[in-house]
């Protein structure tokens, strides 16, 4: 007989509204003795050197949930961990404006560290938002181009 | 069948979805983006080069070989830049 | 001739005063355009499944700002760094409660998530600070052992 | 020189701090231990496992063979398990 894991919920969102560091940290800690460790990653717009005046994140509504949860869902198998959540957000964002949030908590700081840099590495990758520049004056420009070295960084998680 | 299209796929086409009929020899993926490609313009430098172009079955990713089948919504978009 | 590389400060504190998440990561983000990535790391005494009602932390005032300052010199060498905050309580510390915090801001995320890392893995091995545990009646019992593996995460870093 | 004690170190040494003169055969960190762990007791169960007991010189970590020079400062203490 085995003895089935309770496996944690992740918390997900999609949203256009800004999110509070440390109220979702405190969200997975609060009242809680067995955590260790809580990793939390915030992912901001910059403004390259000036040249850009905001991000506008398009997403398809629906996927970007279900795929975010399919990507803690494998970090959740992989990890012990006690607490995951990821926010991502949608629409126009300006430099030093937050884009995303995942915080990942655990007994031990390895697992914590890993889970949040895997699920920024698939977010990257896998989870369907695409950015398009604002130049210095508003204009919409080009949309960013995916990055090889993300790529790299995400089959790295299928080597070990 | 649903199509939905994103970022400069969208642009490109010039418009977010429709709801389509495909022919009966439009069988995978690869099918349908040979089949979209030749109906206009839009189609043609949205899909011009098909490899790069992502396809999500029914909010799923998939490669270019997956058969159609009875899907319900077909997403196509660029490489996906979030995070 | 060569441009001399202009190197952040970081903020090292070690206090028995509680810290907040939120402030020091602003403290690094805010007024900024050019941070894209910031990783916070908390570390949080564990109740051990209720065994424990506290960690006693000593530490050798004086060394452990010296020590924690050398380790994140090595940081900011290492990896281009746009903010590192360190702060290290010391006195008695109850489960769920914080005990270190390390923030480590970059353009990119790879650059924070590493940084962050090493800064944990040599603050538990090079900083001179030791936890005592105090039983469920609180009273005081043995010593914390260091542990191999810390040891182990310590010197992958040298591998690289 | 002063030296001081952390933790069970301390605890077994029963004190936290204390000045002290050295003999002048005592050179290196390794002497320093060996003629301390025959002092009495307390610092003979301190100092039973030599090998395990870290060591800073002027706050600044220095292995066993370090020469003891004209230190101002020597800390003797457990391994370290802050973080």
């Amino acid at each position: 007989m085995t003895v089935p894991v309770r496996q944690i919920e992740p918390l997900i969102r999609v949203q256009s509204d800004d999110f509070d560091l440390s109220v979702e940290t405190a969200r997975l800690t609060d009242g809680r003795t067995d955590i260790g460790a809580v990793v939390a990653f915030s992912g901001l717009c910059r403004d390259e050197g000036g040249s850009l005046s905001a991000l506008e994140l398009e997403h398809y509504p629906g996927m970007a949930e279900v795929e975010i949860a399919r990507i803690a869902g494998q970090a959740i198998d992989r990890w012990p961990l006690q607490g995951l959540s990821v926010i991502h957000r949608y629409g126009k964002i300006k430099p030093g404006e937050n884009i995303v949030l995942v915080v990942a908590a655990s007994a031990h700081r390895h697992a914590a560290f890993e889970a949040a840099s895997f699920m920024m590495d698939f977010l990257k990758t896998r989870a369907p938002f695409w950015k398009q520049e604002h130049d210095a004056e508003g204009r919409p420009q080009g949309w960013v181009e995916a990055k090889a070295e993300d790529d790299a960084a995400q089959s790295r998680w299928s080597e070990r | 069948m649903k199509l939905r299209y994103f970022a400069w796929v969208r642009e490109r086409i010039g418009k977010a979805e429709e709801d389509i009929d495909l022919p009966e020899n439009v069988v995978s993926v690869r099918d349908l983006l040979v089949w979209l490609k030749q109906r206009d313009d839009g189609y043609a430098q949205a899909l011009q080069h098909p490899e790069v172009i992502r396809v999500a079955i029914n909010q799923e990713h998939v490669d270019h070989k997956q058969p159609i089948g009875d899907a319900r919504e077909i997403a196509l978009f660029p490489p996906m830049t979030g995070g």
